[in-house]
């Protein structure tokens, strides 16, 4: 019985636990509600894009915080609950990877095809029908010959 | 015409096809070789080692050589990496069109086809040179289709809402299917098309007079329009003689009062015509289903005028 | 309820041979359940990243309409059940089923905490039009494809409500069973199980949290 | 339970109609899995059935276009959801994995159940569909097409949806099963391959029908709600769904032809009497295949119009299953050497097996040649491929499974006479009905075609000709095994003098329990004794 799992840790370390979920959630909005224009010598990446490395990387800490303690792999002796999670984030980082090679790189041999063709989008539809509120009747869509 | 159709591959027609069928025939012969290989030890250890008593034990137990199982892992990982090689050179020869080819905008929709040209007018056929590598850069206005030459060996998804290209070089002249293979709904399999490969000086010609006629040139509005009903696809499903279609018939159309899904009816006048063929699903006549797809942006005033004209013919 | 019975030993179901084969069993069984339902979730989340990728302007519009001061709450109430779920666990391997039953309580308060929240967010959105696709009708925005931010939105957080109801109707489950069964050392499965199922929904949330409040 | 009932045979251990729906016995829930995934295929037959005889002759034929893509879905829908999926692992894989662990029943015998009924829920709700209009999507559901709110399409998403989830907790349970369950002495290598085929199943079965779940749950918020994922008239983008898709059913096809493998090696080891060749290559490439097979699905979008980048990637990757397969063909060819081979029903299945699944996995590496593939994709080559390995080797090792096993499950031998006639018969059929369909694809003939060029007339005819000498084989293979239940002969505990536990340690059939005391294994799966010269 010695070896189930979830014994071994103290009530003190659910509270550590719990605590340092918080900072690290805290640390998230902070991350994402800090103006940009404050980091200096950050000018060789999108900042958009490093806040959203920071953020991703903040709550990659939390899952692996929340997996090893709140859901116990850390105390088993058997390593084989941890494999299949880490099997999911790999599965999924291949889902996405390939499908990324797909998205990410349509357009690389005629990269003037990519327009999108004239489609009504609904967001269009419903500026539309407020500007129309005030002006009466909805006037239709110029006619946009293909090529 | 001569042909060069074998018992594996359609005839052959563009620059691609032979990189291709040599491609296919490497891998045929390889194939058939470990095909026959295997039966071959199969049949041949069948028949060697038939239990002959019922009691009969194995004659010997190997169950393990690293030789062999190496050697069969790999033989076909080396093999299976030259075919990679192979696929992805043509294919990219087969996806980059050379920078002299002219561009055909291909529309498809459900469910015909319609090629238009730079010039201004639009086929219900492609018409190409031969000799002369073609772009088609091709689009959807519903579902998927797929527009494929099997003699060309050319093949792409029809994809709504954006662009997607293929090229060719017709070596020879002639008239060529084309098919849609991509599942897209009742009339998938009737969505044919056919390609005419010309000599160059046919095709100028062709061009010159298409693009007279595509004015209406020498031809009355309802004469255009008749031409309009079969290069635009409305014949895949309205038709001129009352036969019943998925859509409806347009004979004796003009004038009378359409029922309505929604309960209401409206006369078929000239505005009617107009709004049903730019934006179908507002006017469903009662009795068919709104799947007609939208030709707004696809067809011009003047055609719509030619097909009202057509219609008022169709008594 | 005024009878109550009191809470009786576990038995080892008929075709295990002993309690740790039972114990390492079902736990095995629920993480396999747990990565099914991550793997559902993760397609999910990566076809977010993917619109993402390809709508930037769209999600920075969508999220501009979403109250990062909510999401916050959310995640606080989130994070808080996590504990006291973890601790009704804690509490059941001790035995003591008082206890037990006063953590689950919390959890499902702070988990209806997060329900009420989610109902003002939701009303929030209805009451502005944004809605998913043909039924969008806000106005002021700019990007055509705003309207796939809030379909993306409805759908990843309406799949999450849906299991942090199911998460809840386990701790009432546990809840009854705590009056039946006797919670030991070797045998705490509903409460471990049912943590294990609200610990999924928290990494859930801490992944759909940032994803469409945080990042543009 | 009293001791004593714990030692009768399962079908004895209780009776009444209701003994049978409220049943944990995984072989009870075995034996109801294959009476209804037999049923199904033969529905989904019929199906074909109509489309083939439609296909025969010129138009117009006696069904209209509409009810052709209606009938071409619903064999899609029927062979894949509800029997190939769920097929072996459901039917063989319950009944034999906890006998062939020496365990008393599967880790969770409740869920078992349950899988069970979601199943039967999921196909009502197929069956159903069929009265609210004709879906007409094709399995594969492509949007926008599957978007246009037909209420038949609907109902099948929601019909797969709840199939998926009974396949993903089949799968759990296998794998619980086998990691926490096995006998005393049942290490990892001394498991049938069956149970390691199963194990690589069961890992696809969890880690893949989730993505398939929730693509189908975002085509029908899609079709509800239209929340522009999918739908590019709302700018969604159609080949998104398509990966989607994808990712769970290239996967799936290897839930489908793996436990095939698992198969074949019982049926190949005990009729020749040898241990299987190479047994850990066989038992890891099944391993490998699942790795390999989530990396893979690119490969059914290289005219999709994905990027040309994601196609060459995909299809380097693509290879790479090609090896494993190879290592299996050869291993299992190389396990008949020496040994003493006896041509029973269940082993004229198993070669039949290896003939049409090395056809099968050689078109596979035709296909991912990217060039090539541009001709042939989409059209009768690829469903000819499919069907050779999906029918040709899945659906051929599971009859062979069947007659293998039918001993076991029902205490009864079948007619061996007509068993092997009609499995003579399956495989002229089969061949008959699939080769032509691979030449006249090469040829450029598209697949989901109502009209056709008259120059493919003939292959069509071929292959409707071929489709009944295939019927006629199966349900010959059919009624044999059923009339067998009344007048079989009762069957010895180990008719076929096989070593793997079901057949060493169990009664035929087999007690409540499994085995009246729990085994212990001394010896591999598969050794056999040699002849002294």
């Amino acid at each position: 019985m010695e070896n189930l799992p979830g014994h071994t840790y103290d009530i003190k370390v659910l509270v550590r636990v719990y605590v340092a979920l918080l900072v690290l959630a805290g640390g998230m909005v902070v991350v994402s509600l800090a103006p940009l224009e404050n980091i200096a010598g950050l000018d060789w990446i999108d900042l958009h894009v490093l806040k959203g490395l920071v953020i991703f990387g903040l709550a990659t800490i939390m899952v692996s915080i929340v997996s090893g303690f709140l859901m116990g792999l850390r105390y088993e002796k058997s390593k084989l609950n941890t494999v299949v999670f880490l099997g999911n984030f790999a599965f999924l980082a291949l889902f996405i990877v390939f499908t990324w090679a797909d998205i990410g790189f349509r357009g690389l041999v005629y990269p003037s095809f990519e327009e999108q063709l004239n489609w009504e989008s609904p967001v269009d539809k419903a500026n539309k029908a407020h500007a129309g509120e005030s002006e009466e009747a909805e006037e239709a869509d110029p006619e946009t010959p293909a090529h | 015409m001569e042909t060069t159709k074998t018992f594996w591959l359609p005839e052959q027609a563009s620059t691609f096809a032979d990189a291709v069928d040599w491609a296919f025939g490497l891998y045929f012969w390889i194939s058939l070789f470990f095909f026959a290989l295997i039966i071959g030890l199969i049949t041949y250890f069948v028949l060697r080692y038939a239990r002959k008593r019922p009691e009969q034990m194995a004659s010997g137990q190997m169950i393990h050589n690293t030789m062999l199982e190496l050697s069969w892992t790999i033989i076909p990982l080396l093999i299976v990496m030259g075919l990679f090689f192979i696929g992805m050179r043509g294919y990219w020869h087969m996806r980059v069109a050379p920078s002299d080819a002219v561009t055909i905008d291909v529309v498809g929709r459900k469910w015909s086809w319609s090629f238009d040209y730079t010039q201004g007018f639009s086929n219900d056929t492609l018409v190409v040179p031969v000799h002369q590598p073609v772009r088609l850069r091709v689009t959807s206005t519903d579902v998927l289709h797929s527009f494929f030459i099997p003699a060309f060996r050319a093949k792409a998804d029809v994809i709504p809402g954006r662009y997607h290209s293929l090229w060719f070089e017709a070596t020879r002249t002639g008239v060529f299917p084309v098919l849609c293979t991509q599942y897209c709904g009742t009339n998938h399999s009737f969505m044919l098309s056919a390609v005419k490969v010309l000599e160059r000086e046919e095709y100028d010609e062709w061009l010159k007079g298409a693009a007279e006629a595509a004015g209406g040139g020498g031809m009355t509005p309802a004469e255009f329009g008749a031409t309009v009903y079969t290069k635009r696809g409305c014949n895949a499903c309205h038709s001129p003689d009352g036969k019943p279609g998925i859509g409806p018939t347009w004979q004796g159309l003009w004038g009378k009062s359409r029922p309505l899904t929604n309960g209401s009816s409206v006369l078929a006048d000239e505005a009617y015509i107009r709004q049903s063929i730019l934006e179908p699903p507002t006017q469903v006549v009662a009795g068919f289903q709104p799947i007609m797809p939208p030709y707004k942006g696809i067809i011009s005033d003047r055609e719509i005028e030619a097909v009202i004209a057509y219609i008022q013919t169709l008594k | 309820m005024a009878e109550v019975t009191v809470p009786k030993e576990h038995e080892v179901a008929h075709h295990f041979d002993d309690l740790e084969q039972e114990f390492e069993s079902h736990r095995l069984g629920m993480w396999l359940f747990i990565a099914s339902e991550i793997m559902m979730f993760g397609a999910l989340l990566v076809g977010g990243l993917l619109l993402l990728y390809k709508f930037p302007a769209a999600f920075a519009e969508g999220r501009a309409h979403l109250d990062w001061r909510l999401g916050t709450l959310n995640t606080f109430f989130l994070l808080t059940s996590g504990l006291t779920m973890a601790l009704a666990a804690w509490h059941a391997q001790r035995s003591e089923q008082d206890k037990v039953r006063r953590n689950l309580l919390l959890s499902l308060a702070f988990a209806t905490g997060f329900l009420i929240v989610k109902y003002f967010e939701y009303s929030a959105k209805f009451h502005h039009g944004l809605l998913p696709g043909n039924a969008f009708s806000g106005h002021g925005f700019t990007d055509p494809n705003a309207h796939v931010f809030f379909g993306f939105y409805f759908v990843a957080t309406g799949l999450h409500v849906l299991h942090v109801l199911i998460g809840m109707g386990l701790m009432v489950w546990c809840l009854f069973v705590s009056r039946k069964v006797k919670f030991t050392r070797a045998y705490y499965t509903p409460v471990e199980q049912s943590g294990l199922y609200w610990a999924l929904i928290d990494l859930v949330w801490i992944f759909l949290f940032p994803l469409l409040y945080l990042v543009a | 339970m009293s001791a004593h009932a714990e030692n009768i045979n399962y079908f004895k251990a209780s009776k009444g109609f209701m003994s049978w729906l409220v049943t944990v016995d995984h072989k009870r829930i075995g034996l109801m899995y294959l009476a209804s995934i037999l049923l199904f295929f033969i529905t989904g037959g019929v199906y074909a059935g109509l489309f083939r005889l439609e296909l025969w002759g010129p138009l117009p034929g006696f069904i209209s276009p509409d009810t052709y893509n209606h009938l071409f879905t619903m064999h899609g829908v029927i062979m894949v959801f509800l029997v190939v999926v769920p097929g072996i692992p459901g039917a063989l894989g319950n009944f034999l994995l906890p006998l062939q662990l020496g365990a008393k029943d599967l880790a969770f015998p409740k869920l078992n159940i349950t899988s069970l009924y979601l199943y039967w829920i999921g196909a009502v709700i197929a069956l159903f569909s069929l009265t609210q209009g004709r879906a007409d999507s094709g399995w594969t559901f492509y949007a926008p097409y599957s978007l246009s709110q037909n209420p038949a399409v609907l109902w099948m998403l929601v019909a797969a949806f709840i199939l998926g989830f009974s396949s993903i907790l089949t799968g759990l349970n296998f794998i619980v099963t086998i990691h926490k369950m096995r006998a005393p002495g049942m290490t990892w290598f001394r498991m049938p391959l069956f149970v390691w085929a199963l194990y690589a199943t069961g890992i696809m079965q969890v880690f893949a029908t989730p993505v398939l779940g929730i693509t189908l749950l975002l085509l029908l918020m899609e079709n509800f709600f239209r929340i522009g994922i999918f739908d590019p008239a709302l700018g969604g983008d159609p080949l998104l769904m398509q990966h989607f898709f994808w990712f769970y059913s290239h996967p799936a096809v290897y839930i489908i032809v793996v436990p095939a493998f698992g198969v074949v090696s019982e049926l190949i080891a005990t009729f020749s009497r040898k241990d299987i060749f190479g047994y850990k290559f066989i038992a890891f490439s099944s391993v490998a295949i699942t790795i390999i097979g989530f990396l893979v699905w690119g490969h059914h979008m290289f005219v999709s119009g994905q990027s040309e980048v994601a196609d060459t990637i995909f299809s380097f990757l693509t290879f790479f299953t090609a090896v494993p397969s190879a290592i299996k063909v050869f291993n299992w060819t190389t396990t008949l050497y020496q040994g003493s081979i006896k041509l029973t029903t269940p082993m004229l299945y198993a070669l039949q097996f290896l003939f049409n699944f090395t056809i099968g996995g050689l078109t596979g590496i035709v296909l991912g040649i990217l060039s090539v593939d541009i001709h042939l994709h989409d059209t009768y080559f690829v469903v000819s491929h499919f069907h050779y390995v999906a029918m040709g080797s899945t659906m051929i090792a599971f009859i062979g499974g069947i007659y293998y096993w039918w001993p076991k499950m029902t205490g009864r031998m079948f007619n061996e006479t007509w068993g092997r006639l009609a499995a003579v018969l399956v495989f002229l059929g089969f061949n008959l009905t699939f080769f032509a369909q691979l030449i006249m694809g090469s040829q450029g003939s598209p697949r989901r075609y109502y009209n056709y060029l008259t120059e493919f007339q003939i292959y069509h005819q071929i292959s409707t000709a071929g489709i009944v000498v295939l019927a006629l084989g199966l349900f010959m293979a059919l009624f044999n095994l059923l009339i067998s239940l009344k007048n079989g002969a009762i069957a010895p505990q180990n008719p076929w003098g096989a070593r793997t536990l079901e057949w060493t340690h169990a009664e035929t059939p087999p007690v409540l329990y499994n085995f009246t005391e729990t085994p212990v294994v001394t010896q591999g799966p598969y050794e056999y004794p040699t002849e002294k010269v």
